[in-house]
Formats: structure tokens, C-alpha cells, sequence
């Protein structure tokens, strides 16, 4: 597919933000056109954030879409909110750490990650989107993992640099 | 059985957008459950600012409008002079009063005019986004601010009634808190009093409600309630600041 | 067991404010059930215990509860 | 009707608008239109009204604003740099749906500027400097008799299209005395009339109907579209029922002047001397800026070798001129600009000169 | 030249700022640029400058004036109706012949309106909403890159013609994350530097100089008049000299499309839409928007049947482009408003209809 | 011979377009006095306001710039910021600060921005010819209340001094009239603290100066005086409201 | 003279707005077209006062003026100001009670009118603008007397109304 | 005579408020004397009388007046 459109969503600190500017940046690594764009204004009330990401090989008109080729759904209601979004054919990544429900949704491929408990089980809850983001580039091929890699490798530099490893271990996680 | 507590008529039965937790929503229950034990639901025009609550209008039972971004006061004064006999109320955040309407609600309260302001001093402008507000403490921290505030900067933080309890059209003048039950009540009274002095034409009259906005804070709505009480209250003390004979 | 609260879950958020200043300790988010907009709600764990004393529909910033007394 | 009355224009204003239906008033002073703030706390209070002098243009608007939405009649003035201020204001109410009685009494800019007449808030008045798409029709008299008749019957067109109107006038039309006729005195609207005429209007419910909400933020922009393009539609109305103007001897006319205003008057006279020097000019005069008078171009003759706008600006309205000239004929500009106004001869020599090259 | 970095839209223009020399920024927060004053905030003391949150957006504008007073460089931004609270302050500093770079980030309105993307700040951008005459240069840009070469540039510019330069942005270009080249760091300027290239900037008179005086205004018309025609010459230079634009496929082409900012990029795609279907189409995408590039619609093709202005808002533009076109070719339009943006897709539909009716 | 009193050199050499006997010509003479004996003509920037005294900047021997109607305050912040080791002042009448600028003067005062206000509270508009402002004292005649202010229509006169003394960023408030010799020489102590609090850089400073408009009270510049004394201090009291310590 | 155009200027209680306007008024009574245009703004600081009247058979364009037919002086500074406004061959009034100097134009006819103590001749110190419009009625024919007596009776009415004798007097006072 | 008072009569605009406070009443107003301004302005009747207290100056709002002192 020569362009990913991209959802990601969440709770406030779950970095799902961040999460989707780690593929915009890898995907600008690998010499793609990107565009990242959040959810801004009023609509952040309730503690909810989510963003769009797209990557191409060719120019990026529209930041903003209609319909989206993935939805990754990291609470309840961002599952909620973005599930009529994915195109018929499209993925959908479901936190289940946190999301009971199934979407009702039978057009689409959907994948269940536990991430929040895979996180744990590699000492740090934080990482739970890293989790999330290893079975979203292994599923979709959005971006590289390597790419990814490189992208943590940047990100983290200084006294943060031990979080590297952990990181990269937290991308391969999710079908160990 | 008796009912205790049941949601006052004056708040419309739908959700509101708020974020869990808020303070804006006690503060909208108390204003709507006075009007509504003064039977005023009828008779009021309410002006809603640009903040979070620009969607008051939405939830409160009476007629309302939009005002732009600080201007609510010189609205409600346009409304009180065309609408003598209603009751006429404001409601807005501390971005909207204190910093871009200071001008206006100065002078409202200049003139006397005789409407009451609801003010919801949160320390924060949270519909952009947690900027500084005129009313937030020295060290606390905004997207604008994010060492939090300094004073060398922005200088100490504004105390709304204070300046305005120095005008004589203010009449009525008092600050209360919403982090605890005992507060909400006497916010409650301090509001019942507010269009009192309305209802008897007495002059300008504000209560201002210290509020919380969890989302902005980076705080759990309980632990908002905790800080509210721990730092707004020491800075912005409450009680009553000036009050007519006629409703003491 | 006679209800001295009626709980409009729909509009709950589950932002625990109603449980921070009741008394008695007898309420808490049912983390279970979710609402239509997504949110855990409020459940009472032991309503013979509530001495109707309304603090928590008095902080409830969404209307959720209603109190009732027995008529003495 | 009343008998002929020698007054000064801004006091004629103020009373026009008195007599239109408008017993609220809220402005702040700024020469050139001291007057009307000053008949108006004279006058409202003895008539049932309201006058309150705003802290600032800022909160005269909005007071406007407020007093508007409970559907009694509005009418406020200030000159250049005050309406500048009530520029969010104008766009607020224009999505608001609110009516309102607008005039500029103008004088010469840009900032401060000075205080004798000027034109230059043509751009600012016909485009608009508030945020968004929206219109205000705008209207712009030449004498006092004409700004008291402008004025009385915009009460009504505000209404009807539930949108603010302006009248453009300048400092000289405010400062001078002319004899003037003035209307009929209407009542002020009652409760019950509003109700009946205006459903919308902010009376409180009484129990009795579903609140009013009177509001101009529309979060979902879909909504947000369809708003815009409810609205357009009322603009498009405006365009077609608004357009004012005045043609007066195309016919032959080697040189058509346009002209508004102020304006207009002197360049009536320049076309006298023309005349007598034997060259033909007529004048098309726009009464409403905006909608522009585009349909009287068409009226222009064959014989005619130049569309010469005259203006106290810098070629303001010019642009729209060539808008409606469509390429048809050369279009130049006659202007003088802060606070300078041409004598006829001064617009005869230049129009010569014009002549000459064309 | 430094590498490729992915930035936010906001964030990176607040870095142009300050790379271009602006040390000085006043702001008030206003979705959708919220992230400028926070990134300000953060900055600038670091690099000796200053930010300050102003009380609002009128403050803000009249803080620059004051800052850029004494000759140092001054950024600012705001959003839609923020943008219209500054037009007195706008025609004020224009009169006053004071340099100042200013962001729209604007959104749709009108009124508070929502706070997605909108163009329908064109009239207020290029038509000016304060009083009087004057001009302020505006440039559209359509990419995060394009925006942040435009803001660096405009520090010299407004410098040059001693006027505000206008950027007009859209929400989405502010809140969206692209990859950008950032330019080279430039020094702020040193008192000596301003005393140098700024005579008349208020350092302190020193006891060498006879003092220095800002003004606006000027209570004889003669001298204003004086004034207004100097600036006059100023603004038909920046007509000359400051006119943007790309053209882009245009020989052959059946349609033109004129659009600017966001929607350039969405008409880009719908133009190879288009071609895919056998329909030949170009783009005049206009860059400055005042002055407006009248001359690129000389190198329409004879070919073209009908010209498109494609805008985020109801039509604003559209008048623009019929100034240009002088009649030559029949004008249409295709809109979206409120914060509504069209797909590629639509983009071709309405074209289509468009062309079975031309 | 020695001299007692010559005019200073911080008052340009030209007639004042002032009219006979108004006292903004006292009040400029005093701010340019202090400047001089300071040592800071040459390092001042000066802001003028709208009203009479915009014509202030071609008297007063500054660099100066001209200010909209009320902005002083944020276009003096602004060239605050810019300029942090000059001095700066804004001069304004009563409309100017009292009423279209008061937003920005409380804000001035609330950010403890170091620059001095002089502040002329002639209780009238003077310029626009006689129109009411926030500061005319009841029952005084204006041209938008021509039978004397009133109370119910529009509110008690505002003191500024009082209301900005409640901010704490306000670190030097005095109020000084012009209506004798002795006053004066009060009023030029006055602003001289004004400006030494400005040079320690403790904040703002403002000196509330009661001066005369023979013009639009229609009264005698000498009968003014005595106007200015019977009624206007009787209102608005004499005094020092604030004061750091370290100017004491 | 098909167009009159006079300017009156004094000190701001020296009534002369008020005069103009009777003269404006006494136009409009005669079917003619008038215009009446105050000084307004920062010139009227110095408690001066002064404005331009235009009696004309025609339509009048501009009501603001390059030139004058005619300028009444009431006091000095006023003579000082618009002196040099008047036409060659125009007229020019002088209240010689305030005024000692003469005008130092000689291309213009000179009328000195001791306007004041005429007035106080009539124990009405009041009316010496009146005794000045008499002068000017009678000299310029701008209009006639009596249209102005007619604005008079006009003007004065209810309790004022005798005071109308008195300024008819005062109209016919100044070659007495 | 020794001259303590210096007079700038071109600025002065014959307001009187030095005449209002000089202890010594002897300053008036000139009326034969017009300045360009067309001001009739200041003069000393009893120079000799001056103490040169310098009210006369402090309340000038326009510079008109200088105050010397002779040398002790
Ligand atoms: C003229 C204008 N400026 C700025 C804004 C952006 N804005 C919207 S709400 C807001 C501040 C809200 O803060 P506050 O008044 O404290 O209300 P809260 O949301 O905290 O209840 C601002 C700055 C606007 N809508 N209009
Ligand atoms: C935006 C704007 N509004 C109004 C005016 C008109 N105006 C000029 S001066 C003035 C008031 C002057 O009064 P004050 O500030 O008391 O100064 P004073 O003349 O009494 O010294 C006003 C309202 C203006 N120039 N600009
Ligand atoms: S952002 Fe803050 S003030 Fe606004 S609704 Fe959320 S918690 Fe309440
Ligand atoms: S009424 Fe009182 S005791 Fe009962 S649940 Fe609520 S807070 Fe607890
Ligand atoms: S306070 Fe209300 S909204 Fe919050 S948890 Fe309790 S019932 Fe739910
Ligand atoms: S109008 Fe009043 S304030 Fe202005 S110069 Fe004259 S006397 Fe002074
Ligand atoms: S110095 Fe004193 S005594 Fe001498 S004239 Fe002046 S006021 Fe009078
Ligand atoms: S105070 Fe000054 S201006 Fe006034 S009369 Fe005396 S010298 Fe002349
Ligand atoms: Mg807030
Ligand atoms: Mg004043």
C-alpha cells in the first residue's frame, strides 16, 4: 500500500502521541513523506488524546482524513470513538489490557494485544505503547522496525540511553 | 421517603463534555438549584464566556447566549438595561474575567450594574490547554509557565474580589471553594445571597468560586480537591468581603 | 435493604469525587461496568449503611445521585 | 409629516434612529460624532430607553450585543478607530444572527489618524476586518435628510435578515447643520411583540417555551459549514434586494464619475463646471457600498471613454469599480485622503488631465 | 545547512521566528497555535529575549508596538478573532511605520466559529479591517517548510518597507508535524546596530540626538495627507516588488485552479486526479495574497475554459481572482467552510459539473 | 543673583497647545524636572496617550511614542521588555487609564512591570470636550450627563489609586493634586519616588495627579483650583497608598 | 451674490455657534440652501470657537471652505486666525470693543463694530452678538432682517419670549 | 530695582494662576499687552516686593516665569 493512514488513541498518558510521532519520524527516516497530526481544542477534555499519522511515497495532500487504513484503540473509549473510521479491509490493534469488548465491527482485520500486561511483565508499565507500536509495524509494515529502532536510538541520548534496550525488547514483545 | 438530594430541574438531563471530576459542574448545579428555589428559571437570562463553559448554555435551563471572550460583563449590561425586570447572571472562567475582560467586569461592577457574576477562578485556562492564568499561584506549573510561575516574570498572582471589593458599585463580594461538602454549601448560601442583592437592585454582585480542573493540573479529580485546598485557599482566603444590610 | 440512593449511571464519570468524601466508605467505582461514554461508574457496596447524608450528591459534579431519607 | 428643522447631523442621527424603534444606546466618545452619545443621554431616558456610556468601543459592542438578543431595537455609532475595535464584535454578531444599527461617522486615517472627514473606511466597512465569512450591508448617505432616512429604515432591514447594518457616513455630515425632514416617531417593540416576531430573542422562557440559546460557536464544522452556508444564502438575498444607488446623466457622457457620499456633492458641482466647459460627465453615486451597485455600470454609455472613481481615499473603492466595469471601460481615480477634501475645480483640472491621456 | 527535522507546524514557526532575529514575542493563548506561546515561553529567556503572556490579544498587539518602537525585532501570532481584536492595532502600527511580523493560525468562523482550519480570514488578512488607508503584505504559505522560509524572510521585509507583514496560516498547518530544514540562527540586533539601520527607532535621545517621536497622529490634514501618499509610494512598491506565486501546468489546461495554503495541496492531488481522467488542469497558486499576483493570470492559455478559485471559505478569494482575470475567462468556485476541508475526490466531482456547464 | 526657579531643560522651548491655565502644562514641567535631575532625559522613553496630552511628545524632551486610546500600559511593557535598562513612563488621562484602558493598567500593575504612570484625573474627558468619565464626581455636569452625574445611571466615580493599591505588583501608589504651591511641590516629591522605585526596578509605580480642565468645567483656570479643592479631594484623599522601604 | 460664505469665530461665550445658526436658520426660512459647519475637535481647546456658514441659492457641495466672502472677528485671537481666510474684495467684522487692532489686509472692506459696549448700551452685555449680526445682516445681505427677527420669534418662546424685543433692538443697534 | 522675576510673554497665556497665589499680589494681568498668541499676559506691578518664593513659577503651566534671588 503506498499510503498508511494511521489512528492512534488513548488516555491522556498512555504516549499515544508520542507513539505516533515515532512513526512519523522513522517513516521521514526512510525518505517517505509524513505527516503527523493530533486531535487539538476542546476535543482533549475528558483526558483523551489521540493523533493521525500518515506515511506515503508520494506528497501528502489532506493532514487530516476521512478514513483510516489502522486504528489502534489503546482504552475503551477511543475503541468507542474511532471504530466506524477504519476502511473496510483495515486493521484495528485493541488494547485488551484494558478493552473487555470486541469491536462489532466484522469488516475488518482486528488484533488483540495485552499490552499493558506484557508491559508489566518486562518490569516497566510504561511501555505498554511500545508494545503496541511493535505489533502495529510488524502487522501493517507502516515503517521498518529498524527504523524505529534508529528513531528510539535518537530519542534517547544522555542518561536516558539504558532505556534503548528496554525499548527495543518492549517492540518485540508483543507475540512472544 | 423524604428526598434529601435529588438533580435540580435547572440543569438540563443530558452529559455534559466536562472532564471527570470538574468543579465546573457542582458550580452550575448550585446556580441553577437557586434559581430554581427562587422560581427565576423563567425569568433569567444567563451569559455564558469563552472557557470551558462557553457550553454552559447547553446544560442550564434558562435562555442564555454566548459572549465573546471576556466581554460577558459589558453583554449582561446590554441585557440588564434592555431587560430591567429579569434576573441577569454571568459565568466565567479566570482567563475570561481576570485577564482579557478585566476592563469589563471593572466596569460592571464601576457602574453598579445589577447583575451577578459567577466567577470560576481555577488557577488555569483549561479549554486551550492549561495556560497561565492572572490566577495562578507563584511555582505552579502551565504550559506557559512550565518552571511554573515567577514572579520576576508574571508578577503575583491577581486576587479578583480583593480589587474589586474596592469599588463601591460592588456591593457584594464574597469567595468561596468547592473542595468539600461543608464548602459547596456555603458556596451555596454565598450565591443564594448574589441574586438576592439582584433581586433587591443593590448594585454589581460576584462570588467567586475557586474550582478545580484536574486535566490541566496533571491531577486525579480527588487530588485536585486536596490542592485546591492546600494552596489556592492559603493564597485566595475565603469569606465574605463586602455584603449589603439588606441580606445579611 | 431499602435504597436511600438512586445512582443515573449513564452520566458517571467515574471521577471518584462522591467516593473521596463519604462518610461511611461505602462507595467505589465498579470496575466491571462501563457507561456509554466509556466510563467505569459508581456502585454503593453497602447501602444500609448511608446515613443520607448527601455529601456525595453534593460533590457529584454530574448529577448521578439522588438521596433519599426513610420518613420518620 | 413634520415640518422642515435645521439640525445638526449628528443629532439628526441620533434622533433618526430614536424615531426608527431604537431606544438603546451604548457608545463611547471619539470625535467626529460626539453629538449622538450626547442627544442620546439627553434623550433615551425621557423616552423609556437607555443610554450608558461604555468604558470602550469594546464594551459598547457587546453591550449592543446583549441588549440585541432579548430583540429590542439596538442602534450604536462611533467613528474609525472605535469601529476598528468592534471588529470582533461585528463578526460575532453576524454569526450570532443579531441585529443591530451601526454608524461610522468616519474621519481620515489610518491609527489615529485625524479627525476630519475621510472615506477610508470603505475597505473596512465593505469587507470586513472581523474574522470568517460574513457580510453587513453597508449605506452611505450624502446629505443629513438622507443619513435620517438611511438610518430609520435600517431598523427594519436589520431585522429581516437578522444581520447588523452600517451606515458609513463621514465628519462632515456629523458636524454640519442642514434642514432636514424628520419620520414619523415609531414605538419601541413590546414584550409581545418580540415574542411573536422574534422567537428567538432572549426573554426568558417563563416555563412556557424551550430556552433560547443565542450563540456563534458551532464546535463541529460540519455544522459550522452549514451555518456559513445558511448564511451566504441570506448574503446572496441581501445582493440581490439591498443594491442602492443613484445614475444620474450617462447618457452621452464622455466621463462617468463614481462617487459617495460627501463626495458625491462636491463632484456634482465638478460636473457642472465640466458641463459648462463642454464636456459631458454623468455620476453613478452608490447608495449601498455593499451590496455593491454593480448593475448600474451596465447603464454606462458607448460614448463613454473613462470611469473615473472619486474618493476620499486611496483608490478604496476602485477596486471594487473595476469589479463592476468588468474590463469595459478604463477606470482611474480622482482622490484626496487624510482629512482633505478636493474642491469642484480641483476635480475639474484633474479630470482634464485625465481626459488628456485616455 | 542544518538537517531534516520533524517538527510540529507551531513550534517550528516559533523557531523561524526566533532564527530570523525575533527575540521579542507577546502573545495571548488561542487555539489552534497555542504550542507558539508555549514554545516561546519556554525559549526565549534562554536566548536573551522576552516573552510575555499578555492580559489579551489587544495587549499584544499594542506590547509589539511598543517593543518594536525601539527597533528590535518582534514576532507575534493569534488565531481568527484574536487577529480581529488587533485591527486597530494593525492600522495604528501601519500609520505609525513600525516593522512587525504577525501569525494568523487561522481557523473557521466567523465569530468564535470552531477551531478547525478555515481560509475565511482572507478578507481580513488582505482587505484590512482597521481604519484608514494602509496595506499590510500577506503570504500564504502551504507547507510547514514553506511557512517557516516565509516567517524567517519577513523580518527583513517588514524591516525594509518600515511596515507589519502578515503570515496567513491555517489550524492544520500549525497543528501538524512535518519534516523541515531549519535556517540559520541570526543574532538579535545590538542597540548600536538599530542606532545604524533605525534613526528613528526610541533608543533614548542620549543628549546626541534630537529625540526621536512614534507617532500616528497627525491633527492637520495637510500633513496626513502628505503622510498617507508617501505610504502610498511604499505600497505600490511592495506591489511591485513583493508579489508570490507559482504556476504550475498551466499550458493547455482546460481548468485553472487558483488556490492557496492547504487547500493547494489537496487541489495538487485532485489535479492528477483529473488528469488521470483526461482533463487537463493547472494551478495558479498565489503565495503573497497582498499584493495579489494579477500577473500570473496573463499566462493563462488560451485554452483554458474556466478558471476555479478552490478556497476554504465562501468566496473571498474569488473577487481577487475576477480583479485579475479582467473578464478574460468565466469564474467559478468551489468552497468548503467552517473548518470543513474537501477531499481530492470532491475536488474533481464539482469540477466536472463545473465544466459540463461552461 | 541666584536662581530659585528656572524652567527646565527637559521642557522643549514651544508654546503648548494646552489651554490657559490647564494644569497638564504643571504636571509635564514636574515629570520632566525629576528626569532632568535624574540625569535621564537621554535615557527615558516616554509614552503618550490618547487625550490632550497626546500632544505631550512635542513638548517634553524624550524619546516618546504615541500610544492607542487606553494601551499605554502594554505599549510601555512592551518597550519594557525591549528596552530593560531604560526608563520609561506613561503619561494618561482618566478616560485613557480609568476607562478604555483599564484592563491594561490592572495588568501593568499586576505583572509589577518597572515603568511609572503618571496618571491626570481631571474627573472629565477633555479632549473629546467634555463627555463623562469613570472618574467625573456626582453631580458633576458632563456633555453625556448634562444634569450631573448620577448614581443610579451610573455608578460612584472610580478611584484608581485604591483599586490598583490592592495589587501587589503595584509597589508605589500616591495621590497628589495640583492645586497650590505646596501640592505641587508634594507632587514633584512624589513622582520622584515614583521613578526612584522604577530605578531599583521593585515594580510598578504610579502617581495619581488631580489636575484642572478650566475648559470643560467651564470655570476660570483660578476658579478651577479652587473647584479641584472643594470637590475633588474631598473624594479622592491626598495621600501615599503605598510605598516600598527602600524609598521611604 | 449667489453664495455666501462666512465664518464667525470669538470666545467659546460669545454665542457665536448660535449666531451662525440664526443665520443658517433665517437661510432655510428664505428657501435657500444653508449649511453650518462648527470648528470641532482639538481646535476648539483655548475656549475658542468659531464656524462657517453657506447661503446659496444652489445646492451646496462642500460645506467645509478655502475661502470666505465674509469673517466676523468677536475677539482677537479669532482675527489673528481667519484673517487671511477672506476672499479679495471680501468683508471683514470686527468687535472693536475687544479688538484695538485693525486688520493688515487692504484688499478687503473693514467694518469695526463696537459690539460690546452697544450691547451694555442696552444694559444687556449678552446680546453683543446680536448687535454684530445686525451689522452683517445689513451689510452682506447674506440674509434678510427679517428672517432673522422671524428665528427670533422662533427661538424665543414660553418665559424667554421677552426677550425677543430686546434682540430685535440689539439687531438694529450697531449705526444707531 | 532688581529684576527676581523673568518673564517669557510670548508662552504666556494669561490663565492667573500665578496672580491667584503670589502672597505678594503683586503680579497681574498686562490688558494693554497681547502676545502673539493673542494672549493679554503677565506683569509685575512691585518687583521690589517679591520675595521670590517662587509660587508664582511652581504653578505656570507654562514655563513662563523664572525666580532669582539675590546672592547673600
Ligand atoms: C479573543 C479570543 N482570544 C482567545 C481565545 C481562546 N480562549 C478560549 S477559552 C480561553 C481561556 C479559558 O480560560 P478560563 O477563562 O480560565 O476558563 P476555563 O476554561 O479555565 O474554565 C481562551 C484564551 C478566544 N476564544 N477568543
Ligand atoms: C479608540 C478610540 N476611542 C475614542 C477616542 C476618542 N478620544 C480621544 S481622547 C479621549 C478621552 C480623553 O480623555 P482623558 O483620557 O481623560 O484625557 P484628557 O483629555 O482629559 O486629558 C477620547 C475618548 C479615540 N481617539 N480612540
Ligand atoms: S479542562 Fe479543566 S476546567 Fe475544562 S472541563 Fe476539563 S477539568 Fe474542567
Ligand atoms: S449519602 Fe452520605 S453516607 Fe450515603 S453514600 Fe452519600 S456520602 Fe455516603
Ligand atoms: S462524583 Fe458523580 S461522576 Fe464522579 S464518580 Fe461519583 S457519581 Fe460518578
Ligand atoms: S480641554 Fe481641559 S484638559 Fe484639555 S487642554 Fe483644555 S483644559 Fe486642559
Ligand atoms: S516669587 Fe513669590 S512673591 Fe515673587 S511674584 Fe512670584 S509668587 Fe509673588
Ligand atoms: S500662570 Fe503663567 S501663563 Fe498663566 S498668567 Fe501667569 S505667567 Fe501667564
Ligand atoms: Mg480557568
Ligand atoms: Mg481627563
Amino acid at each position: 500500500m503506498a499510503t498508511h493512514k494511521l489512528i492512534i488513541a488513548g488516555f491522556g498518558g498512555q504516549g499515544v502521541l508520542l507513539t505516533g510521532q515515532i512513526i512519523a519520524y522513522a517513516g521521514m527516516m526512510e525518505g517517505k513523506e509524513v505527516t503527523w497530526m493530533p486531535s487539538y481544542g476542546p476535543e482533549m477534555r475528558g483526558g483523551t488524546a489521540n493523533c493521525t499519522v500518515i506515511v506515503s511515497d508520494k506528497k501528502i495532500s489532506s493532514p487530516v482524513i476521512n478514513e483510516a487504513t489502522t486504528v489502534v484503540a489503546m482504552n475503551l473509549p477511543s475503541l468507542v470513538k474511532f471504530e466506524s473510521m477504519v476502511e473496510p479491509g483495515g486493521k484495528i490493534f485493541i488494547n485488551s489490557s484494558l478493552i473487555g469488548e470486541k469491536p462489532k465491527r466484522d469488516d475488518v482485520e482486528v488484533y488483540s494485544i495485552k499490552a499493558n500486561e506484557i508491559a508489566a511483565d518486562l518490569n516497566n508499565a510504561k511501555v505498554a505503547n511500545m508494545v503496541m507500536l511493535g505489533a502495529v509495524v510488524d502487522k501493517t509494515g507502516i515503517v521498518k522496525r529498524e527504523s524505529v529502532e534508529r528513531v528510539l536510538e535518537k530519542l534517547f541520548t544522555g542518561n536516558k540511553a539504558d532505556l534503548i534496550a528496554l525499548n527495543k525488547q518492549a517492540l518485540r514483545a508483543w507475540n512472544k | 421517603m423524604d428526598t434529601v438530594f435529588e438533580y435540580t430541574r435547572g440543569m438540563l438531563p443530558v452529559n455534559t463534555t466536562y472532564c471527570p471530576g470538574c468543579t465546573h459542574g457542582i458550580a452550575h448545579r448550585l446556580v441553577m438549584e437557586v434559581l430554581d428555589e427562587e422560581n427565576l428559571l423563567g425569568e433569567t437570562i444567563g451569559v455564558a464566556p469563552i472557557g470551558c463553559s462557553i457550553l454552559s448554555h447547553n446544560y442550564m435551563n434558562v435562555d442564555m447566549c454566548e459572549s465573546a471572550h471576556g466581554r460577558a460583563p459589558a453583554v449582561a449590561t446590554g441585557i440588564r438595561r434592555a431587560m430591567p425586570d429579569k434576573t441577569v447572571f454571568t459565568y466565567q472562567g479566570d482567563g475570561d474575567l481576570a485577564s482579557i475582560g478585566a476592563g469589563e467586569i471593572v466596569h460592571a461592577a464601576h457602574r453598579g450594574e445589577n447583575f451577578t457574576t459567577i466567577f470560576i477562578n481555577n488557577a488555569i485556562y483549561g479549554m486551550t490547554g492549561g495556560q497561565m492564568a492572572p490566577t495562578t499561584l507563584i511555582g505552579q506549573k502551565a504550559t506557559t509557565a512550565v518552571e511554573g510561575r515567577k514572579k520576576e516574570v508574571s508578577g503575583m498572582p491577581l486576587r479578583i474580589s480583593e480589587m474589586l471589593a474596592t469599588i463601591d458599585g460592588a456591593v457584594f463580594v464574597e469567595r468561596v471553594a468547592l473542595n468539600s461538602p461543608a464548602n459547596v454549601r456555603k458556596a451555596k448560601r454565598a450565591i443564594k445571597k448574589a441574586f438576592l442583592v439582584q433581586q433587591k437592585r443593590l448594585g454589581f454582585s460576584i462570588v467567586e468560586i475557586l474550582s478545580t480542573c484536574p486535566t490541566n493540573w496533571g491531577l486525579t479529580p480527588v487530588d485536585a480537591l486536596e490542592w485546591l485546598k492546600d494552596n489556592m485557599i492559603p493564597y485566595y482566603p475565603l469569606g465574605n468581603f463586602k455584603c449589603p444590610e439588606e441580606v445579611k | 435493604m431499602v435504597a436511600k440512593l438512586k445512582f443515573n449511571k449513564e452520566k458517571c464519570k467515574g471521577c471518584e469525587l462522591c467516593v473521596s468524601v463519604c462518610p461511611k466508605k461505602i462507595l467505589k467505582i465498579d470496575d466491571k461496568n462501563i457507561n456509554k461514554m466509556g466510563y467505569h461508574v459508581i456502585t454503593v457496596t453497602d447501602m444500609d449503611a448511608c446515613t443520607s447524608c448527601a455529601n456525595c450528591a453534593l460533590m457529584c459534579p454530574d448529577g448521578v445521585i439522588s438521596v433519599y431519607r426513610k420518613k420518620k | 409629516m413634520s415640518e422642515k428643522v435645521l439640525m445638526k447631523g449628528n443629532e439628526a442621527f441620533a434622533e433618526a434612529a430614536i424615531r426608527g424603534g431604537c431606544r438603546l444606546y451604548f457608545g463611547y466618545p471619539i470625535t467626529p460624532q460626539n453629538e449622538i452619545p450626547e442627544y442620546m443621554s439627553r434623550k433615551l431616558h425621557t423616552v423609556g430607553g437607555a443610554f450608558v456610556q461604555a468604558e470602550s468601543e469594546l464594551a459598547a459592542i457587546n453591550m449592543a450585543y446583549g441588549a440585541a438578543t432579548t430583540g429590542k431595537h439596538v442602534f450604536i455609532s462611533s467613528s474609525s478607530p472605535g469601529i476598528a475595535l468592534m471588529q470582533e464584535g461585528l463578526s460575532f454578531l453576524a454569526s450570532a444572527q443579531i441585529p443591530l444599527v451601526i454608524l461610522n461617522v468616519s474621519r481620515g486615517g489610518p491609527g489615529v489618524g485625524g479627525i476630519q472627514p475621510g472615506q477610508a473606511d470603505y475597505r473596512q466597512a465593505t469587507k470586513g476586518g472581523g474574522n470568517g465569512d460574513y457580510h453587513i450591508p453597508v449605506m452611505a448617505p450624502a446629505t443629513v435628510q438622507e443619513a435620517v432616512d438611511i438610518i430609520y429604515n435600517a431598523v427594519p432591514i436589520a431585522d429581516e435578515y437578522r444581520n447588523p447594518v452600517m451606515i458609513l457616513a463621514d465628519g462632515m455630515l456629523g458636524q454640519m447643520m442642514e434642514p432636514v425632514i424628520l419620520p414619523e416617531l415609531k414605538e419601541a417593540l413590546t414584550i409581545e411583540e418580540i415574542r411573536r416576531a422574534k422567537p428567538w430573542a432572549l426573554t426568558g422562557h417563563g416555563d412556557k417555551r424551550e430556552r433560547n440559546v443565542v450563540k456563534s460557536l458551532l464546535l463541529k464544522p460540519d455544522e459550522l459549514e452549514e451555518h456559513n452556508i445558511n448564511n451566504e444564502k441570506k448574503y446572496q438575498r441581501m445582493r440581490e434586494e439591498l443594491v442602492r444607488y443613484e445614475a444620474d446623466k450617462l447618457e452621452g457622457a464622455e466621463v462617468v464619475f463614481v462617487a459617495f457620499g460627501t463626495m458625491s456633492r462636491i463632484v456634482d458641482e465638478a460636473i457642472e463646471e465640466l458641463n459648462q466647459a463642454g464636456i459631458r460627465a454623468g455620476m453613478i453615486r452608490p447608495i449601498s457600498l455593499w451590496p455593491f451597485p454593480n448593475e448600474a455600470f451596465d447603464k454606462i454609455d458607448k460614448s463613454t471613454k473613462v470611469v473615473i472613481s472619486a474618493e476620499l481615499s486611496l483608490g478604496q473603492m476602485m477596486e471594487d469599480v473595476k469589479v463592476a466595469v468588468e474590463g469595459r471601460y478604463p477606470v482611474e481615480l480622482i482622490y484626496r485622503t487624510g482629512g482633505m477634501v478636493p474642491t469642484p475645480s480641483e476635480i475639474v483640472e484633474k479630470t482634464k488631465k485625465i481626459l488628456e491621456v485616455v
